[in-house]
């Protein structure tokens, strides 16, 4: 490795979600919440949501973390606000195959996410992409699914 | 002995890694206090006992296991007395730090009943705080912190005193936090836990290596420290303490080597320190460690000491000219370890790191293993910068530069 | 891939410690048991790591770190690759094979109660024993040892077998045994053992890279062995299983990298793996050890085995030709692992080493840390010829002249 | 080290003291008893005296070792069958510092002993040449000071 594309991993819209990180707002009655860590470096993650049926009414996305961390949550709010359950997890599993290498970012429409992708070059930040997608599918969308039966 | 001053280029030379570049640039490597790098004597150290003389150690008596046994033993001797310690006997080579810890830990446990107490601090690296949570878990012993300043990095030396009480059986503390970069009063905190019947543990991790560390006069009853972290291989740390002391541990891991008499129900230990060394040691690594100390004495560990807070206050003024970031830990250069640990609130650590890499600088970002500390600073992680005896002031400018360029690519 | 032939100077080549000389003669190491020597692709790549590579693990953002990281992953995967085992999330690395078999023995601590049954051999190694004796006296959990004939050094199947009960918990035993050379009846053990719910230990501290070992034949959830008795670094050993298997160890050493997150009196654990490996591993031995696999693999395991089976054959037939000696285990050199242990009336073990290393003949002398099997044989020492990929059959020669030697000089 | 000197490991009375023991019968009413182990090799010696008052009326060195031990166990037998007891521990005492280096084999006289300092070339093996003096030392001397007591 003799240069390195750092204008991959800071891309503009990257940048962007990151000064201006959208559902930042913590929710006044979440129906869910909650929290992910990324043993690494220490950063946390809070998710919050607000469900209407299996429908995601609104969301938030708390906790301060690296530019990565905090664009991807930004995004995340943006992209599965309004969404169902099942579609909020199809997006994650998507998300998370491309970052592991185990789909072609060409195949699925991440939408603003796709700025994303450049952080496969530099393996150690995957997991900042990840986190909160991570706590959405390990945590959230689980709690979810309950709260929803309930 | 050869004499040699540091921040020439006679101390860099000895190096070999410090000449290589990371992304079309000379590495600038200010990570030392994560693992230091390796002078070429020891490298070549290690690979030459792997060429002329491997084998293992003790049962043998062939001539290369003799002579194994020889550097084995030569490196219980050598760091003896690099440290001023009462003897060889009372050195206990194991892993890694982490490992003599632990080993202290689970020795003692047979002595310990629920409600004694273990005496600890804020600032230490989880190396020093998982074991004892680990022990009181199981012992139902219990836990007492002190404190320090978020501000100045101070320990609550007042408070720690008043924590020690009769119930007290240990008192562990580091002697340099890796974070912080304060040196700790360990003397002052040991005449109290021996007043109160108490041993001292002392985590000399970021200190034997960077600053003349005599046992003595520490007044621990256990010394741990790394060798990776001290210019020599990785694989090796020490446990440094007396015979009579080691006496008390109840030996942790069994097998070979530590064993006097062994039936299929029952054992009984070698003697001393040999009880606490199950299995085949890293034998090549203890040949090879012992040419690191030889560097560190041919400098002298006053002269390391002084270009390490030269270091400090360049990179302290460096820091505070660029503007707009916390340090933490001491502002008195002589006052810290050969580190500065920093907050940017315009960069994430992670981002720091990722960026300034790109330039060649090696920082590290992160919690540095002491997330307790940070949650006392309010943090949750920091960007730390650390030298050693090849650390030059124009690598703390290129720090400063490639700060600036984080913050101009993160539009700060 | 290369092809290369045992028995041809093409792999002497590669040691260069075969070029030395002990005493004025070449030297003839027949002491592999103990440990084996290295390639010079192993030195040279632990080397090259220090010298271009080095930087602690995990925690690290810079490009050294990450450099540092994947070559301590890759060996994980390459160890897991090498025994067909399930993957790398199921490889610990510890200190040593000894240091893989404590961590199972306090892992598992927290399952045991008295009265249940650990199950074992006679012919294990002390590493095999002794953390049992250790665990069985701290959680009254009782031990049985299966036996072996001291005529053909063939274990007593039927009666470890039928020492399998409802109270078992764990079966361990030795692939190889490193003093007899029989090579155990691991699977159908591991059938017995798991018909009765309870786990499998194997030491293969012997047995791999000596010969093909598939570990999903063997049928262990344990797997341990060391890098330095198969031609790579000290300070290196393994503990194979899978993910599943390990989750049920609670961890033993505290510290940095094992855990996720820590608060002063609690903390919570790091994935598998990572969560038996505290403090700063020795990645300079991980980064070396596939080199160490490559050269196994590129002259073909069976290959190896065959060629070992050879230099049993060879020094059977040789010792026997001696006349008056007394060979323990197996007489099918098809039958035993690389290695002849014996007794000559006439000359003690320690003589015997001491005179033929006058010859520059390595040989090991003493109970090689198996002191229930000697009593066994009715011994108190053995002498020991051990062999891998490098020895010769000429070598097997040096050591018949050696031996007569020592009978004369002994006045025998 | 080149060569090695033998011959001055196996010196000629070692040799005569290795095929023909002294006091290797048991006594039939020992005083005392105490064993020695050698853990590195599992060699096991046995010594038993047989007191009258402060004096070693009778002693037997039993168990199998090396030449060099058994050399050693011998010439113990020979040495202090007959002394008193602090005229055993003085010899045991001065030999055990010849063997570690802490005296020349001139400033003392050590009769047949003098043979083993050719041990200390061999350091593996000068525990091997210690193990019945250390025993007698360590273990024997100290019983035999209780039972004379008694
Ligand atoms: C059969 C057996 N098990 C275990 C061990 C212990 O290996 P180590 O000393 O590398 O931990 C050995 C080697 O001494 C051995 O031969
Ligand atoms: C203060 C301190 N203590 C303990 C350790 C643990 O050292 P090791 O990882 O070598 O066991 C470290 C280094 O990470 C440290 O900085």
């Amino acid at each position: 490795m003799s240069t390195i594309p750092l204008d991959e991993l800071y891309r503009e819209v990257i940048l962007d979600h990151h000064r201006h990180p959208r559902g930042r707002k913590p929710l006044a009655h979440p129906d869910v919440e909650a929290a992910g860590l990324n043993p690494s470096c220490g950063d946390e993650v809070t998710l919050q949501l607000e469900l209407d049926g299996d429908r995601i009414a609104d969301v938030a996305v708390l906790g301060r973390g690296c530019a990565v961390s905090t664009a991807s949550g930004s995004m995340l709010a943006e992209l599965i606000r309004g969404r169902t359950l099942d579609e909020a997890r199809a997006i994650a599993e998507r998300f998370r195959e491309v970052m592991h290498g185990e789909a072609a970012p060409e195949e699925v429409d991440l939408g603003d996410l796709e700025a994303l992708t450049g952080v496969r070059k530099f393996p150690v930040r995957i997991k900042c992409a990840l986190l909160p997608w991570v706590t959405l599918l390990d945590d959230a969308l689980a709690r979810a699914g309950e709260a929803d039966r309930d | 002995m050869e004499t040699l001053l540091v921040d020439g280029e006679a101390v860099r030379a000895r190096f070999p890694i410090l000449g290589r570049t990371v992304h079309g640039r000379p590495l600038v490597y200010l990570d030392t206090a994560a693992t230091a790098q390796r002078p070429e004597a020891v490298i070549e150290a290690e690979a030459a006992y792997s060429r002329e003389h491997n084998a293992n150690v003790h049962r043998g008596i062939h001539t290369l296991a003799e002579e194994a046994t020889g550097a084995y033993e030569g490196c219980r001797r050598r760091v003896a007395a690099f440290l001023g310690a009462p003897g060889p006997r009372g050195v206990v080579m194991t892993r890694n730090a982490t490992a003599a810890i632990n080993l202290v830990a689970r020795g003692l446990e047979h002595t310990l009943g629920a409600g004694d107490e273990i005496v600890l601090t804020v600032m230490e690296h989880h190396a020093n705080l998982v074991p004892w949570i680990q022990l009181a878990r199981r012992t139902g012993a219990v836990l007492r912190h002190a404190g320090f300043d978020p501000e100045t990095g101070e320990l609550d030396l007042d408070g720690m005193i008043r924590l020690i009480g009769p119930r007290t059986r240990l008192v562990g503390l580091v002697h340099v936090s890796n974070v912080l970069g304060t040196i700790n009063p360990v003397a002052e905190v040991a005449e109290a836990a021996h007043r109160a019947g108490a041993l001292v543990l002392v985590d000399a991790a970021q200190s034997v290596g960077h600053m003349p560390v005599a046992y003595p006069e520490l007044g621990a009853d256990f010394l741990v420290f790394s060798a990776h972290k001290c210019y020599g291989p990785m694989g090796l740390g020490f446990l440094v303490s007396t015979p009579e002391t080691l006496e008390r541990l109840e030996p942790v891991e069994g097998g070979g080597e530590m064993i006097e008499r062994v039936e299929l129900d029952a054992a009984t230990w070698a003697e001393i320190p040999y009880r606490f060394e199950a299995g085949t040691p890293n034998v090549a690594a203890a040949a090879a460690f012992p040419a690191a100390l030889d560097l560190l004495e041919a400098i002298g560990l006053p002269a390391v000491r002084e270009h390490e807070i030269a270091l400090n206050a360049r990179a302290v003024e460096t820091l505070e000219r660029l503007g707009g970031l916390r340090i933490v830990g001491p502002r008195d250069p002589a006052a810290r370890g050969g580190l500065v640990a920093f907050d940017d609130p315009l960069v994430h650590p992670h981002d720091m790191a990722t960026i300034v890499d790109t330039r060649g600088v090696a920082v590290r970002a992160g919690h540095h293993c002491a997330q307790p500390l940070h949650r006392v600073l309010g943090l949750v992680a920091t960007t730390r910068a650390s030298w050693g005896v090849y650390t030059t002031g124009d690598e703390i400018e290129a720090l400063a530069g490639a700060i600036a360029f984080a913050r101009r690519t993160m539009g700060a």
